[in-house]
């Protein structure tokens, strides 16, 4: 029974595949007075909906491991359920329909955590139902514009529609992928979700802010340029977006550096790799929307990828924090190198796919003549490398600092092979840049009439900046590697394998199992030192919106005070309005 | 295909040859100054040989011998993607398959295999001197990438051969075309030669020569080997966007030496400053150039047009 | 022998089953009636459909002239009865299957439900002011008596306060009431409703405000609904569901009949309880948010959600009065089964208290997932049916183009979810370690089932529905209509 | 110059025990007398201060004396140095570390004793806490006497390493390998509960194949 009902669970999370090969035309579903739900699939849909597709099933594989949360099953198929709406959606109730299912499916899956907590989850929901009540809102106006509920273009709005418009679609995407002010609620949640469902929160619902931040420019397609005119060589108001990305990004980024979780570093670097999408959107040309998705693919992989592995880590140590764990490496080599690969990826190094998307992005903002945003972001990127190392270096290297770390074993299959396959993905679209841009980017960029990128072949990556080769590269380095290990093994000399992992250069000392030699929980804390970082890590918007809470429990106090227990007051009350009315009335000259 | 091989061995052969050369002149150069003999200009090439040839190696695992390699592989990578000659079938590698940005990502490649390395060794000095490498690279990129930014928006191109190209004759040098980009990146040319007085990270007094505190014997030489051909690619790389590349080696040669030469004066006579020294300096000068460079070059002409 | 299925029965019945009620105690047959007659009446309601569909059903049984019983079942009444008659069987079949407190599975209880079934049908049927007050005090005065039903000190408090306050109320109405006869001699209100434009307009003032008063008290508008929390919290979860569900539903339904039919231009009116509604639903929300009692939490839940109808119904166009009645059709749903839920989970943990049911999700898992769907519902997320009718009031702002309410309505969402959804998290607090006290009985699952059911039934398919409700919007509108369907038949 | 022909004193308990430099011939071909030669042109020193002796590393590594034109420069850690200079006395404490450091050191190593102390104790010769002679513990390539001996001595000494590592041959490196037995011994007797962990060098025993 319960084995029948596994395979069904993991049929289900195969949904997206299955409909993404056998969907054709569209379906519609009356609501009410009217208001009818049209499911059809765009190509951009369909990206999203092939990125959907490839997590579902690997998030859904550890989820399955025995002993397994039953009501986290159901509410994955419903959270599933509601994502392929949302992506099918042809109207936007249907949108939001998808959109809320979303919401509240994932804020339950939130709470199957054993860990999180009443702020986390507050704050998750809250910001997520904002973004949502904005987005109806928006979806109102767009409906009182139109006279119906079609996801198209706007014909001609005025500048003051165009800019409500913008401003309420704009902050509910903008809230879902956690651009700066609104980011609030992701490190914590994506810190205390269940570990495997982390993963499938970081790659794939996040990627419903940046559909819709696409979506968002072919909604006015001429209004954008016309009202606020271009700067340098892309859209003026597009460069306010890029701006809010990339802040997003650096402020992010460095947060991550400072974490000493896992998983909180995860989720800050989360919120980093969304900004550089929201950059790229902004920019808006063919070559950064095409930048954006392949961003949002990469993203997709690697961040299944490091959660799960990290879920693996977890599962097997007991400890998320950096300062608990290390020397992973020889327990849990798999896992390593699943880490390993996420972060090259993660931190766009050229052989992965990361490369060809950054390069993309890259490109398109020298294209725009945007250089400062550029500097910012290779600030962010570049940052990324330190805590991309301190993510590998203090689970996997260094030593063990744990009873946990010294005794774990690999992780089970149903983490290993997510690993594996996601590996594989990488490995593929870094080889094959072009892969990517042929299969899957420039069928979108068709459907949003933009010209296409184009690749010459698979292996090539092609723009009018020029591109690169990801077989070649592969090759040289491949070669390169072979023949240089070959070389040194051929030197004559003997290899000797250090007889303790505390045979260190230790300044003639010999280090102990008490010595604190492990260095992960600390990396990255000297960067306080440098000015700008120390005053980035000082801010924080925690306190604002903490704040924010405490008054409005102070006015329901206050409003509170009006719920007295005691009738002749309720009485006097009535007769009080009562005659205020007509005395009132009465002043007005109306008796 | 023979081409192929022939040329990949002969840039091997020549970013070697110049690496320990230049590195040899360079502490002669070093030593007058302080009003001494010095080495031989060989000496790089002994102290090289010798770590090749030492009979023991200590190695802290799979990782730990895996590093070196990589990082060395990517040095080899890196040489082959930089075109070293222009208007020329020779030494020219697989540039043709590459880029500019691809080679500024190629370079930080093989410094993060190695980190890897020295993670796994367990010391906890090596890792205090990778993360001093990498906070030094996030203060260093800035300037650096925004000033090749300014190039390649200057010739539309992110392609090296084309940068290269456009620059025939002496008044269609970068270096003159673009002055302030060359400004804005010299400061972060010399960081990422782990030149003084960026040299903060492998420094011995301070953190027990940093990275490479565990690695002796064969690794070491490896280490010595792939950061002078690292040097002769940055230095390649710089002649041909700046210097309007070379057409045979001895031009190559001479222009990659008076380059050195400037960067080689200027890291003579600063002492070294500390890391978030480093990182907030190249934040303000060097990027506030950049700025200003930008704000010149890119905004004005734009609202002016 | 066949009946003639009139709307009489819906008054009658329940009248004449209750004053038996000795009858019925002596052959057992107590609960399955107290279940049986909602039921009954919900298929009345249900045979009769068609024919009011076709036009109004009107019943004059003449007393004396002008004297006399005037019902009258058209499509928005319809709405109201069949929305009365199914929440009184939901709630007797909880109180029957779930083994419920001895107090109300008595005799009294029985006479006062049934009661209160009659009074809010005939307020919601009738066609004539006066009857409206009798029928008013008799809902009014069963459910004084409901909620004292317990006799502990807090069940006692609660029902004197009602009565106080419910009395106050009935005053208030009765002084219009008089008014009304006096300024137009007539007490039939399609009879009133033709004269009253007569009326001068000072003294429409003050007859329209007395009403409102009157009314606002028993329908839960702003500055005249202080008294519900303590009542809610006094009475049982499921009176206070039926309470909620049920007796205020008849009275806002009478509130904006009246209001529709006397007068000619209800714009201002409309406005004035607009900005009453919106007023009720804000502040109701805000103090939601430190509630610590879930009976009172869901109490200002209701109010927020009453205001919320008010708001719709009271801008009076076709969509939202509509929306507004699918609302209140959903809102009965969803606060009978959060009442319900509320009665379960009291019965198991002794306490309604915040800090007491920390991780009650794990002991109850039934009660606590029906919980999370009624939230879900009553905030109006998708796909449950608080969001088809919340949708349809949005829509119906949007395409007048005003826009306040919308922002209103989202933001008191949003200050919902901020309490909803502390309660959600604390039932599944994962360190709060429950052990239920009692137990509940299986069956009493079954008509919260039901509703939930009907939630998820309505929010996926309302087109099932929605015709009905754009008839009955249109009903309640066309004042024209229903003046010629009244005095037409009359003269 | 000084160089040891004969072994003097204590030195002759270590002489017993010294297989004849010749009796093994080391394979000598083109390719070792290039890399031997090499080696002589790079030696790197781990400037280790043991004793006074090590402020005269400072003159003979800046302007003055220049060693680097011999390819003489500092190295920082133990893993990438060819010479170990023991500049001076040892005391107890300090033997521990060095010997530590010598181990860490990669083949091939020499160690160079400075000035008098590492000798026979020199001025600390009836110092309960010094270490009388150095080479009972680590084999020493080369001496250079005096109290302190000048750079210039130094300097000498070096060359003299230097011309040891073209010729070829055994050096101490090779001597600490086949006695081990003997040295562990004898830094245990003087160690005693301060011996490092047997890891650090029972290695030796394995073959040392990794």
């Amino acid at each position: 029974m319960s084995a029948m009902l596994r395979l069904l669970f993991f049929v289900v999370s195969l949904s997206p595949t299955l409909l993404l090969v056998t969907w054709d035309g569209s379906l519609s579903w009356a609501l009410i007075d009217g208001i009818r739900l049209h499911l059809t699939l765009t190509p951009l849909a369909g990206f999203f909906l092939t990125l959907l597709a490839l997590a579902a099933p690997l998030v859904a594989l550890p989820m399955l491991r025995r002993p397994c949360d039953w009501p986290s099953l159901v509410l994955y198929v419903l959270l599933l359920l509601g994502m392929q709406l949302l992506l099918l959606a042809g109207d936007f109730v249907s949108f939001f329909v998808g959109w809320e299912v979303m919401t509240w499916s994932s804020y339950l899956l939130l709470l199957r955590s054993s860990r999180a907590d009443m702020e986390t989850s507050q704050s998750f929901i809250l910001f997520n139902l904002a973004s949502a009540f904005l987005l109806l809102a928006g979806i109102l106006v767009f409906f009182s514009l139109t006279g119906d509920f079609a996801i198209r273009s706007l014909a001609e709005p005025s500048l003051p529609q165009a800019l409500t418009l913008l401003a309420l679609f704009g902050l509910a995407f903008l809230i879902k992928v956690g651009t700066l002010p609104l980011h609030i609620w992701i490190p914590s949640s994506y810190d205390q979700a269940p570990d495997a469902f982390s993963a499938f929160l970081s790659g794939s619902v996040s990627k419903m802010g940046v559909y819709g931040l696409i979506l968002l420019p072919t909604l006015f397609p001429d209004a954008l340029a016309s009202f606020a005119g271009r700067f340098l060589n892309g859209p003026a108001f597009g460069y306010l977006l890029a701006w809010v990305g990339v802040i997003t990004s650096v402020v992010a980024t460095f947060k991550a550096i400072s974490q000493e979780d896992m998983k909180r570093l995860l989720a800050y670097s989360s919120i980093a790799q969304v900004g550089y999408i929201t950059t790229a959107v902004g920019v808006g040309s063919s070559l950064a929307i095409a930048g954006a998705l392949y961003l949002a693919l990469v993203h997709t992989l690697v961040k299944v990828l490091l959660f799960i592995s990290v879920a693996g880590i977890v599962l097997q140590t007991g400890q998320r924090q950096f300062k608990d764990l290390g020397r992973l490496i020889e327990r849990m080599p798999i896992s390593f190198f699943g880490v390993l690969i996420g972060i090259i990826g993660l931190a766009g190094m050229p052989p992965l796919p990361g490369f060809a998307a950054k390069y993309l992005v890259f490109v398109s903002l020298v294209d725009a003549r945007w250089l400062l945003l550029l500097a910012a972001m290779i600030l962010a990127s570049t940052a990324a490398f330190i805590y991309c190392y301190k993510l590998i270096y203090a689970p996997f290297l260094g030593h063990a600092n744990s009873p946990g770390a010294k005794e774990a074993r690999e992780a089970p299959w149903p983490y290993l092979v997510p690993q594996v396959i996601l590996m594989g993905l990488l490995v593929l679209f870094g080889l094959f840049p072009g892969l990517a841009i042929d299969v899957l980017i420039d069928p979108v960029l068709v459907g949003l009439q933009m010209a296409p990128i184009g690749a010459e072949s698979w292996a090539k990556l092609t723009t009018v900046y020029g591109g690169y080769d990801g077989v070649v590269l592969m090759l040289v380095f491949g070669i390169a590697f072979v023949l240089v290990t070959g070389l040194f093994l051929l030197l004559r000399g003997r290899m000797r394998r250090a007889g303790s992992p505390y045979d260190l250069s230790f300044a003639g000392e010999v280090p102990t199992a008490d010595t604190p030699l492990h260095y992960g929980a600390g990396m990255g804390r000297e960067l306080r030192r440098i000015p700008l970082v120390g005053w980035i890590l000082r801010q924080g918007t925690r306190g604002f919106y903490l704040g924010l809470a405490g008054q409005m429990r102070a006015a329901a106090a206050l409003l509170g005070n009006l719920y007295v227990g005691r009738p002749q007051a309720w009485i006097l009350i009535a007769v009080v309005v009562l005659a205020a009315s007509l005395a009132a009335r009465a002043m007005m000259g109306g008796l | 295909m023979m081409h192929a091989v022939v040329d990949s061995l002969a840039m091997i052969g020549v970013s070697y040859v110049m690496g320990f050369l230049f590195y040899g002149f360079y502490r002669q150069l070093n030593a007058r100054i302080q009003r001494r003999w010095g080495p031989s200009i060989w000496q790089n090439f002994f102290d090289n040989m010798k770590f090749f040839f030492k009979s023991e190696t200590l190695s802290h695992g799979p990782m730990f011998f895996f590093g070196p390699m990589i990082i060395m592989a990517g040095a080899f990578t890196t040489v082959l993607f930089v075109p070293f000659l222009k208007d020329s079938t020779w030494l020219q590698g697989f540039s043709q398959y590459g880029n500019l940005i691809l080679i500024i990502y190629l370079l930080v490649v093989g410094p993060l295999g190695n980190a890897l390395a020295v993670g796994s060794s367990g010391n906890p000095f090596g890792v205090m001197g990778v993360t001093r490498g990498l906070t030094r690279l996030m203060g260093l990129e800035v300037p650096f990438f925004l000033g090749l930014a300014l190039v390649m928006l200057q010739h539309e191109t992110s392609s090296v051969h084309a940068i290269m190209a456009a620059q025939d004759g002496l008044a269609n040098w970068g270096i003159v075309t673009n002055p302030v980009a060359f400004v804005v990146i010299l400061l972060p040319f010399i960081a990422a030669q782990n030149a003084s007085p960026f040299d903060v990270v492998g420094a011995p007094v301070e953190v027990y020569a940093g990275p490479r505190v565990e690695f002796g014997g064969r690794l070491l030489g490896v280490l010595m080997t792939q950061n002078m051909m690292m040097s002769i690619a940055k230095l390649v790389l710089v002649v041909d966007l700046f210097l309007g590349g070379a057409s045979n080696v001895l031009v190559l040669i001479a222009k990659a030496f008076s380059l050195f030469l400037l960067t080689t004066a200027i890291s003579m006579v600063f002492p070294r400053l500390k890391t978030e020294q480093a990182v907030d300096f190249f934040w303000k000068v060097p990027l506030g150039i950049g700025v200003l460079a930008v704000i010149l070059t890119v905004w004005l002409p734009s609202w002016s047009a | 022998m066949t009946l003639p299925l009139t709307p009489v029965w819906f008054v009658a019945l329940p009248l004449l089953l209750a004053f038996a009620s000795p009858l019925w105690v002596r052959y057992r047959l107590l609960m399955p009636l107290l279940v049986g007659t909602p039921a009954l009446l919900l298929l009345l309601a249900f045979v009769l459909l068609p024919e009011v569909r076709t036009g109004p059903l009107l019943e004059t049984i003449v007393i004396a002239p002008p004297l006399g019983i005037h019902l009258q079942l058209d499509s928005a009444s319809w709405i109201l009865v069949a929305l009365i008659s199914l929440a009184g069987l939901l709630a007797t079949a909880f109180i029957w299957l779930s083994d419920a407190e001895p107090y109300l599975r008595d005799r009294r209880a029985f006479v006062f439900l049934l009661l209160l079934i009659a009074g809010c049908n005939g307020m919601v049927l009738t066609g004539d002011l006066f009857n409206l007050y009798v029928f008013l005090e008799i809902a009014g005065v069963s459910a004084y008596a409901l909620s004292a039903l317990r006799r502990d000190a807090s069940a006692l408090e609660a029902g004197l306060k009602y009565l106080i306050i419910g009395s106050v109320a009935a005053v208030f109405f009765l002084f219009s009431v008089v008014l009304i006869y006096l300024q137009t001699g007539q007490l039939n209100m399609a009879a009133v409703a033709a004269r009253f434009g007569g009326i001068p307009a000072p003294m429409q003032l003050l007859i329209g405000l007395l009403m409102l008063v009157g009314l606002g008290i028993k329908a839960e508008l702003f500055p005249f609904n202080f008294w519900v929390p303590d009542v809610y919290q006094g009475s049982h979860p499921v009176l206070a569901g039926l309470f909620s569900g049920l007796l205020v539903k008849a009275f806002l339904f009478v509130l904006f009949h009246l209001v529709f039919l006397l007068l000619a231009d209800p714009q201002v009116a409309g406005l004035w309880l607009m900005g009453l509604g919106a007023t009720t639903m804000l502040i109701a929300e805000v103090v939601a948010l430190r509630q610590e009692d879930m009976r009172r939490m869901l109490a200002y839940s209701s109010l927020g959600q009453i205001g919320l109808i008010t708001l719709a119904l009271g801008f009076g166009m076709q969509a939202t009065t509509a929306g507004g009645l699918f609302h209140m059709v959903n809102h009965t749903l969803v606060k009978l089964l959060l009442f319900l839920t509320a009665a379960v989970l009291l019965r198991s943990f002794v306490s309604a208290r915040l800090a007491d049911l920390a991780g009650a999700g794990r002991a109850r898992p039934l009660a606590a997932a029906l919980f999370v769907l009624g939230a879900l519902a009553v905030m109006g997320l998708p796909p449950l049916s608080g969001f088809a009718s919340k949708l349809w009031i949005l829509k119906g702002f949007a395409e007048a183009g005003v826009f306040w309410p919308v922002a209103l309505i989202l933001l008191a969402a949003l200050i919902e979810a901020g309490y909803y959804f502390r309660w959600i998290k604390v039932l599944y607090d994962p360190n709060g370690d429950l052990k239920a006290a009692a137990p509940v009985e299986r069956m009493a699952y079954v008509p919260m089932g039901v509703a939930a059911g009907l939630i998820i039934l309505l929010g996926v398919a309302p087109f099932l529905v929605d015709d009905l409700f754009i008839e009955g919007a249109q009903t309640l509108l066309d004042r024209g209509a229903a003046l010629s369907a009244v005095l037409g038949a009359g003269s | 110059m000084y160089h040891k022909t004969q072994c003097e004193g204590f030195q002759c308990e270590q002489a017993m025990l010294e297989v004849p430099g010749d009796a093994e011939t080391v394979r000598e071909g083109v390719l070792d007398k290039l890399i031997a030669w090499m080696r002589q042109r790079s030696l790197f020193v781990l400037a280790y201060g043991t004793g006074c002796g090590a402020i005269e590393m400072r003159p003979l590594m800046t302007s003055r004396f220049d060693a680097e034109r011999f390819g003489i420069i500092g190295a920082a850690t133990p893993r990438q140095a060819d010479v170990l200079v023991i500049s001076g006395y040892l005391a107890l404490k300090t033997l521990r570390r060095v010997i530590r450091s010598y181990e860490q050191m990669q083949e091939p190593k020499y160690v160079i004793g400075l000035g008098s102390c590492t000798i026979n104790g020199g001025m600390y010769w009836d110092s309960y806490n010094t270490v009388k002679q150095v080479d009972r513990y680590i084999p020493i390539d080369i001496y250079v006497n005096g109290c302190m001996p000048r750079p210039e001595a130094l300097i000498e000494g070096f060359v003299a390493l230097q011309q040891r590592i073209k010729q070829g041959g055994k050096a101490g490196y090779h001597q600490y390998r086949e006695n081990i037995d003997w040295y562990k011994a004898n830094q245990r007797k003087a160690l005693g509960e301060e011996m490092p962990p047997a890891y650090t060098y029972d290695w030796y025993h394995a073959g040392g194949v990794a």
